[in-house]
This record gives structure tokens, C-alpha cells and sequence, in this order.
């Protein structure tokens, strides 16, 4: 008689979803058990310009923030570091010189990724269409190397609580921001991502920005991902560095 | 068998089910008058407004696989210049560099959301472009007697079965179908076709004729995606306001 | 390595800031009502644009010298709405115009009728703008 | 979100529908409504249909059918002979001198943008209703007509000139963040008995009030009060509330009919809104700015 009760309470689970409600089909699931984030993935946000609520400029589309409560807790000199960076973006934005974009950045930078998934897999691999960047998710249980160390894209330990992936990100660099607004961070920059599926074609995805050296206390982003549907999709190439360069390798 | 994988069979188990039941057709919204409803906010994902068709990356113009069918826009042999010709002055003469409206279809896959509003009298649609607007009768009236010359034409819809046919005519010749040199001339006539695929996404397509440019009619084709945010709304892209803006504080 | 502005839509095109132009206007910020004018002359040109059509009309001075003025009359969606078309303003049809001047002695005229060859008045006055021939 | 007795009435879903209909309409105190409209799938009072303002026109908001700013142009009267405009009520109804309370240095800023109204010299003295940009929640009202339609909780207003539109929802969620500023202001509504309430906050107020350089800054709140006494027939009252620019607020108020601008009297079931696509038909003739070569004709951009 056990089983009956866990299975009631287990139910009672899966329909708590989140706020988001799933209208679409429902979540596709690998043999073990677990969600399948496997395909193509893109956000319809704005955010890749200004992650917080921003209007529009010549080429730039206006748009509702993706920061929870749309303030992001600077302490005071990083504020007004950011506000310079602001004023410096066509030169001083890390994506104007095609450099790889951090995390959480590249989810939104508006260009597709593809997820890699295996049932049971000890890894997750992401591609992302950005100057063909990628990051390995280890779900193995492995800890993160000893750093200190200074990547771009950070490294990524993850595991599942309930349906939703949570994926621990350490070890990143301080040059890169999260747009193209001049929002920053140090190099004791620490990620947390959550990864829910709400239907076959929808990720709730949330991150949490904690760096104690630039602002005043954690802080959450939180968007949704857009599984791209077209018939035959695939990545193709955003070879930024090599636009200049082109011409000399014809 | 432990209790783990107890629960983790029922766990499999209540959601297997729940995926089978819904593999089969999806149940899309309908109207009151059994139509689907294609009520709410939309917007591609794709690259198409820059060049329907394929295209490689270049700097701010991410690479697409193009939505025209075949990939292959049959124009006429003076036309297919002309195209080219267009190509090479873009950044100027693309109507949507000077903020005029961007015509149809291109208004659609522009890459800035819309908002459709629809009732058994027609769609109301509202671009966050510009503000742009189109009404799609759906009340049998005809098309105004031409010749008229519009940016965005009349539009006339009817529902075949779940799919709403839109006839559009009365087209000025100035707008472009993407930022690449695509062109027309005021003789086009444009049949969209919007059909729920499920709840969320729209397969659309659009068949454009024009004896005057092209040796036959040919077609585009793309999903349009439900903006899912909550509360998300349409802002504004007020495009010709942003060199005057510093005047009016 | 050039500034690269990755932008959803490509206005890479700058907007050149013209002349500030008006799209309807108070009648009076343009045009002189002390000069009213009266115009005979062949149709050269018709603009069939919002939010004002434009005519061009050759007009034969006393001196014989031909002159070509833009006169700016409705909304081409009034004139659609009485079913007038482009087509039934070829060119070198014979118009007589009625309107204002424009202050800045410009041959450019506020046209606030328009008769045709056939008689027909097609009453253009440029509603809610203050216009002579203001609608109620 | 805590659901406000008054939002309970307008935007119950299909299945509240039936007990919705079962409460009694009027609570205490409203008056009883003049008429009572025919309703919307989703219960609003039915009012879709073309709306324009009784007494036309956006030259003076206390005469609105006079000239720009109330006062003779330079050269006078047009045409000389035609009479003074009658004298149409003023769209500033409730302050005691009946105009616009403006601080002294705001007044300041209106008499300037007027006096420059027939000589601009710089760009900023030009009306951006002349420029083909939105006016603005409330003037776009005075301008041609609006296009009023509803659909499940939503109320929208699509005008022909210059294609302006806003969209009006009705479901109480909350305002977008509030230094997204925009041209058209946010809108948020509520029907109170046949009387459509609007909160528009988010205005960057770029649209002037009137051609005679009437004002609000990007912090005003609007309250809109969208009373319609009976099927044709709309008493409009924006009540304005800026603190840095006025000494109280005021009323921008209206009367409005159901009928088309332009062509009086048509038939509401069969005429339609056509294109008007204003920017792309201007016309770069210079008409006033002395400092300007004169260019003229037609060379589009």
C-alpha cells in the first residue's frame, strides 16, 4: 500500500509546475527517466542588448528586462563603472571584438544553440552558433578543478533536482559582461543555472548572478528558451574574428 | 524492487502516459465561432530579414537557412540585375534603412514581435515596427477597386478548413522582401496562408505573384512563435523618431 | 577591427537628418492667406502619397514662360473614398487650382479646389488643418 | 495580484461568464447607466465603431476649433473673410481660470514653442505631429478618429493617421518597468458600469497637447475616464498629474461621436480604416525655416 501513497504525493509534484503553464506537449524524457534538453534553443528576448527594461535605438528593439525586479545591486564604484562602460560600448563591449561572451550571455546572445543529451550520459554538451563556442555540463558528480583559474566561459558542474537541471559555474574571467549595455562582473563571478523544461518546446530558464566584489547581494535572471521548430534546422557559422579576414582567404 | 526505483517507474510510468496522450493531434485554441484562434503575441526566429534566402554570416547579420521554397526566387532576367543592383546599395536604398513600412510578407518575419487581435468580423494586427497596422476581413467584403497603391496593401482573409487564406493586393512598388534587394513591383499580389501547428507556433507561408518581376509565382514559408514571457507586451520601434528624439526632451 | 554592431534589423544605413519636413501641418505655418491664386495648366505629375497627394502642374506664365507648380490638395484616402483613382489624373490633363500660397514665395500652392476639363470640382480642402475650406 | 471588485466584472474568463451575469451590474452609488449596451463575447458594453472628436481640431486647447494658440496668425485671418470660428468649449474643464496650470517656468516654455510655432528656427519648435510621430495617449484622440475594438480582454484603438494605435488590457497586471518610456504611454483598463477606465503611466510625453506647444513632462500620470452617455455619444476626461511641470492637476476634456472624420455620416458597418502611411509621404519642402535653402518639389527620399 506504501507505493500508492508515494505515487499520489509524487503526482502532486508534477503538477506543481512552475507559474509558466504548459500548454504545449508535454515534456519529452530520455530512458532515464530524466527530461531531454536535447535540440535547438534560442531566446526572443532583447536581453543580448540590455538585460534589464530598456527602449529602443536605431537598430536596437526595445524591451522588458530579464533581471528579476529589474535592479542589479552594483556597489556604488561599480556603478559607476558600468555607467562608463555604457558610454564606452561600441568599443569597449567583449562581443564587438568577437571575444567568447561568458556565461550566462551566450544563452541570449540571439543566435541558436544546440543541447547534447544521452540517457544517463556523464556529460552535456552545449554548441553554441556564437563563434562555434561550447561548454561541457558534467554530471558525473566530479567538483570543479582547484582554482584559481580565469576562463571565459567558466566551468560547468551540474545535477538535477526534480526535472530541473542546476548547473554550478566557477572559474570565469572578468572580461566579459552579460550585454551590450556594459553590465559587468569580476572574476569571482559564480553562476548558478536552472534549467526547466514546462513543455516539449519550452525551457524556464533561470540564472543567479553572485559576486560579492561587484554587487551588494545575489541577484536572478530569468527568461524562456524557444525551441526552434523549422524543419531541417541546424547551427550554421557566426565566425565573427574572421569577417575582417575574409577577403584574404578566398 | 527498492523504493527508488519504485518511484522511479512511477515516475516514468505517469508521465509516459502523459507524453503518449499527447502526441496525438495537438489541441490548439479555437474562437467562439470554432475557429483556431490565432489571438496573441508572435515573432520569428529566424535571420529572413536580412536575405530569404540562404545566406552566409556577415558582421550584425547572423547566417540563415532561407524560407523561400527551393531557395530560389525565379526572376526575370532584367530583374535578376536589378536585384543585384540592390544588393550593392542596400544600406541606403533598403526602404527599411529609411523607416518606411516594410510591406508584406516582410513585415511578418521582421524580427520584431506582433500582436494579432481576432474576432469572426476579421484580425486586427498590430507590428511593434513603426507601429504598423493591418486589418484582415474576414467578412466576404471584396478588395476596393484599384488601382491603389499601398505599403501594406488590402487584405482579405478566409478560413479553408483550419487554415486562414489572406489575399493581399494594392501594393505600392517601393518595399523589398528582406534587407538584400528582393523586390517587386506594384502588380504584387500576395496569399499568406496562417495554420496553428499547435498552441504555440504558426506555420506560415506566403506565395507571391508578379508577371511584371518574375517568370512564375514562388513561395516562403516559415514558424512564427507564441511569445511565451509573462506579461509580455509589444513596446515600441519608433524608427524615424530616433534622429529627432534629442529635440523633444 | 572594425566596430561591429550586431543588430536584429540592419539599419546599418545613417538617416540622414533632411531638411525638417512637414507631413500636414497648421495651413497658416506654410501658407500665406493673403495670397490667395488661381492656376490653369496641364498636369505634369500626380504624387498619390499620404498624408498629402501633390499635384505638378505646368502653368504658362503671362511672359509665356512655363512654371512648375506643386500644389498640395487631400488625403489620397479621401480621394479613394470617393472613388477617384491615379487613373483619372493623367498627364496633360487640364486642371484649374485654387489655393494659398506658400510663405516662402516657393512655386507651391495649398490647393483648395480643383477642376477638371468634365466641371467636376474635386473639393480638396486640406481638412483639420486649419485650412480656408476647413470641413465642419 | 489582488483582484479588484471593479476588474471582476469586465475580464472573468468564459466560465465565470454565467455567474457574472447573475450579480447584479450596478453596486452602490453608480448611477444608473443611461443605456444599456449591447455586450462582448467577454461582457464589456459593446462600443466598438469609428469615434471623432464633436468639435474638431488641435490648434488651441481653449478653443479648439480656433487657430494655433487661440490667436490670429501673423498675416491674420484666413481667407480674410472667413468668420471667427465659433466658439468651441474648452478642453481644460476644471480648473477655475480654465487653462492649463502651468508653473510659471513651464508657462514660460509653452509661450516660446508657440511664438516659434509660424517662424521656427531650430527643429525643436516644430511640432512632432508634423513630423508624422505619435501625439500621444490623449491628443491622437483629437486627430481624425479613433477605430475602438475589443476582444477578450483587451480593449484597442487603431487610428488611421499615422497609424498610431494602443492597446488597452484589462486584466490588471501590472504596468511595464517604468523607465521604459514610450510614445504612446502604457495603458492598463477597468470598465466601471459603461465607463472605461484607463491608468496610462510610462509617457515620454515627446507628443505635445495641442500646435500650441502645450506640454507634460515623462512623469505625468494620466487617468482616463472613457464615459459613454449612450451608443453615439462619449464624455472624455484625461486628468493629468505631473507635479514638475503643473501646480495641481487638470482635465484634458472632450466630447466625442460616433462617426468618421472627414466622411460625416457613413455607414459604420462597412467603412474601413485604409493605410495612411504618413512618414513615408513627406515631403522634403522646406516651408519656413528661413535658415533652410529652399528645395522643393518632390524628391523622395
Amino acid at each position: 500500500m506504501k507505493g500508492i501513497h508515494l505515487s499520489i504525493a509524487l503526482v502532486g509534484i508534477l503538477f506543481s509546475l512552475p507559474a509558466h503553464a504548459q500548454t504545449g506537449p508535454a515534456v519529452p524524457r530520455l530512458k532515464d527517466g530524466k527530461p531531454n534538453l536535447s535540440g535547438f534553443w534560442q531566446v526572443l528576448n532583447t536581453a543580448a542588448f540590455d538585460i534589464q527594461d530598456h527602449v529602443a535605438q536605431k537598430g536596437v528593439p526595445g524591451g522588458q528586462g530579464v533581471v528579476e525586479g529589474n535592479e542589479i545591486p552594483y556597489q556604488p564604484w561599480a556603478l559607476a563603472q558600468k555607467k562608463e562602460n555604457y558610454q564606452n560600448r561600441a568599443t569597449a563591449d567583449p562581443e564587438g571584438r568577437c571575444f567568447l561572451l561568458g556565461v550566462p550571455r551566450v544563452t541570449y546572445s540571439g543566435r541558436p544553440f544546440q543541447i547534447f543529451q544521452a540517457s544517463g550520459g556523464p556529460i552535456i554538451t552545449i554548441l553554441y552558433e556564437y563563434a562555434h563556442t561550447n561548454r561541457f555540463i558534467y554530471l558525473n558528480g566530479t567538483p570543479h578543478p582547484p582554482g584559481p583559474i580565469d576562463w571565459w566561459m567558466g566551468d560547468a558542474r551540474a545535477k538535477w533536482e526534480g526535472d530541473t537541471l542546476v548547473v554550478d559555474n566557477v572559474h570565469f574571467n572578468d572580461k566579459t559582461w552579460f550585454d551590450r549595455a556594459g553590465n559587468f562582473h569580476s572574476e569571482d563571478l559564480h553562476v548558478i543555472e536552472r534549467y526547466t523544461l514546462t513543455d516539449a518546446d519550452h525551457i524556464n530558464y533561470q540564472v543567479r548572478i553572485e559576486d560579492p566584489k561587484v554587487f551588494t547581494r545575489p541577484w536572478n535572471m530569468n527568461m524562456v528558451l524557444y525551441r526552434r521548430t523549422e524543419k531541417d534546422f541546424q547551427l550554421l557559422d557566426y565566425e565573427c574574428y574572421a569577417f575582417d579576414i575574409d577577403k584574404y582567404y578566398p | 524492487m527498492n523504493l527508488t526505483t519504485r518511484i522511479t517507474v512511477l515516475f516514468a510510468l505517469a508521465s509516459g502516459a502523459a507524453f503518449a496522450q499527447t502526441s496525438a493531434t495537438p489541441d490548439i485554441p479555437r474562437a467562439a465561432d470554432g475557429k483556431p484562434n490565432l489571438a496573441g503575441i508572435w515573432q520569428v526566429l529566424n535571420p529572413a530579414n536580412f536575405d530569404i534566402q540562404d545566406h552566409q554570416a556577415q558582421p550584425g547579420v547572423p547566417a540563415g537557412q532561407g524560407i523561400v521554397e527551393g531557395n530560389e526566387i525565379p526572376y526575370q532576367a532584367w530583374a535578376l540585375e536589378k536585384k543585384k543592383a540592390n544588393f550593392k546599395v542596400r544600406a541606403s536604398a533598403d526602404p527599411e534603412a529609411k523607416c518606411f513600412l516594410p510591406g508584406v510578407p516582410r513585415i511578418t518575419y521582421q524580427g520584431l514581435p506582433f500582436q494579432i487581435f481576432q474576432d469572426s468580423k476579421g484580425l486586427s494586427v498590430l507590428y511593434e515596427y513603426a507601429h504598423a497596422n493591418r486589418d484582415i476581413y474576414t467578412n466576404g467584403t471584396p478588395h476596393p477597386k484599384g488601382p491603389i497603391e499601398w505599403w501594406l496593401g488590402d487584405s482579405r482573409g478566409h478560413w479553408e478548413g483550419d487554415t486562414l487564406v489572406v489575399d493581399a493586393v494594392h501594393f505600392n512598388d517601393e518595399t523589398w522582401f528582406d534587407h538584400a534587394g528582393n523586390f517587386h513591383s506594384e502588380d504584387l499580389h500576395v496569399v499568406e496562408k496562417y495554420s496553428l501547428a499547435d498552441a504555440d507556433h504558426i506555420n506560415y507561408q506566403a506565395t507571391i505573384e508578379d508577371p511584371k518581376v518574375f517568370t512564375r509565382p514562388w513561395s516562403i514559408n516559415t514558424v512564427l512563435y507564441r511569445r511565451k514571457e509573462k506579461n509580455v507586451q509589444l513596446l515600441e520601434y519608433e524608427c524615424y523618431a530616433f534622429d529627432l528624439e534629442k529635440y523633444y526632451p | 577591427m572594425k566596430k561591429l554592431l550586431i543588430a536584429f534589423i540592419a539599419t546599418a544605413g545613417m538617416i540622414s537628418v533632411t531638411a525638417p519636413a512637414y507631413a500636414h501641418h497648421a495651413f497658416a505655418a506654410e501658407y500665406d492667406a493673403l495670397k490667395p491664386v488661381t492656376l490653369k495648366g496641364s498636369l505634369t505629375k500626380l504624387e498619390w502619397v499620404n498624408p498629402h497627394a501633390w499635384l505638378h502642374v505646368d502653368v504658362k506664365g503671362d511672359d509665356g514662360k512655363v512654371t512648375n507648380w506643386a500644389i498640395e490638395f487631400g488625403s489620397p484616402n479621401a480621394l479613394l473614398r470617393r472613388g477617384l483613382r491615379k487613373t483619372d489624373f493623367p498627364e496633360g490633363l487640364q486642371v484649374v487650382i485654387n489655393g494659398y500660397r506658400a510663405k516662402n514665395g516657393a512655386p507651391t500652392v495649398n490647393g483648395t479646389s480643383v477642376k477638371l476639363p468634365d466641371g467636376r470640382d474635386l473639393f480638396t480642402g486640406s481638412s483639420g488643418t486649419g485650412a480656408p475650406v476647413e470641413q465642419q | 495580484m489582488t483582484l479588484r471588485l471593479s476588474t471582476f466584472f469586465c475580464c472573468a474568463s468564459a466560465l465565470l461568464l454565467g455567474a457574472l451575469f447573475l450579480m447584479p451590474e450596478r453596486t452602490a452609488g453608480q448611477a444608473k447607466p443611461a443605456w444599456t449596451p449591447a455586450r462582448t463575447p467577454d461582457g464589456q458594453p459593446d462600443v466598438q465603431g469609428y469615434w471623432v472628436a464633436k468639435d474638431y481640431g488641435m490648434g488651441c486647447l481653449t478653443n479648439p476649433k480656433g487657430e494655433v494658440g487661440c490667436i490670429d496668425p501673423p498675416e491674420g485671418r484666413v481667407g480674410g473673410k472667413r468668420a471667427q470660428p465659433a466658439k468651441a468649449p474648452s478642453r481644460i474643464v476644471d480648473t477655475p481660470d480654465g487653462e492649463v496650470p502651468y508653473q510659471p517656468w513651464a508657462r514660460a516654455r509653452q509661450q516660446e514653442l508657440l511664438k516659434n510655432y509660424f517662424e521656427p528656427t531650430s527643429q525643436a519648435h516644430l511640432d512632432p505631429q508634423q513630423l508624422c510621430l505619435p501625439l500621444g495617449a490623449v491628443r491622437q484622440l483629437t486627430w481624425h478618429d479613433v477605430h475602438i475594438l475589443q476582444y477578450d480582454g483587451y480593449v484597442v484603438f487603431v487610428h488611421e493617421g499615422g497609424h498610431s494605435n494602443r492597446v488597452i488590457p484589462l486584466d490588471g497586471h501590472p504596468h511595464v518597468g517604468e523607465n521604459l518610456k514610450l510614445w504612446m504611454g502604457d495603458s492598463r483598463g477597468h470598465w466601471e458600469g459603461t465607463t472605461l477606465v484607463v491608468d496610462v503611466t510610462n509617457n515620454n510625453s515627446k507628443g505635445r497637447l495641442s500646435r500650441a506647444g502645450d506640454f507634460a513632462s515623462d512623469k505625468v500620470h494620466i487617468v482616463e475616464r472613457f464615459e459613454f452617455l449612450d451608443a453615439n455619444n462619449l464624455k472624455y476626461g484625461a486628468r493629468f498629474d505631473d507635479p514638475s511641470v503643473y501646480t495641481r492637476p487638470w482635465t484634458f476634456g472632450f466630447e466625442l461621436k460616433k462617426d468618421v472624420f472627414g466622411s460625416y455620416g457613413v455607414d459604420q458597418l462597412t467603412y474601413e480604416h485604409w493605410e495612411e502611411a504618413c512618414y513615408e509621404g513627406m515631403r522634403d519642402v522646406d516651408r519656413s525655416l528661413r535658415t533652410q535653402s529652399t528645395k522643393q518639389g518632390s524628391d523622395k527620399p
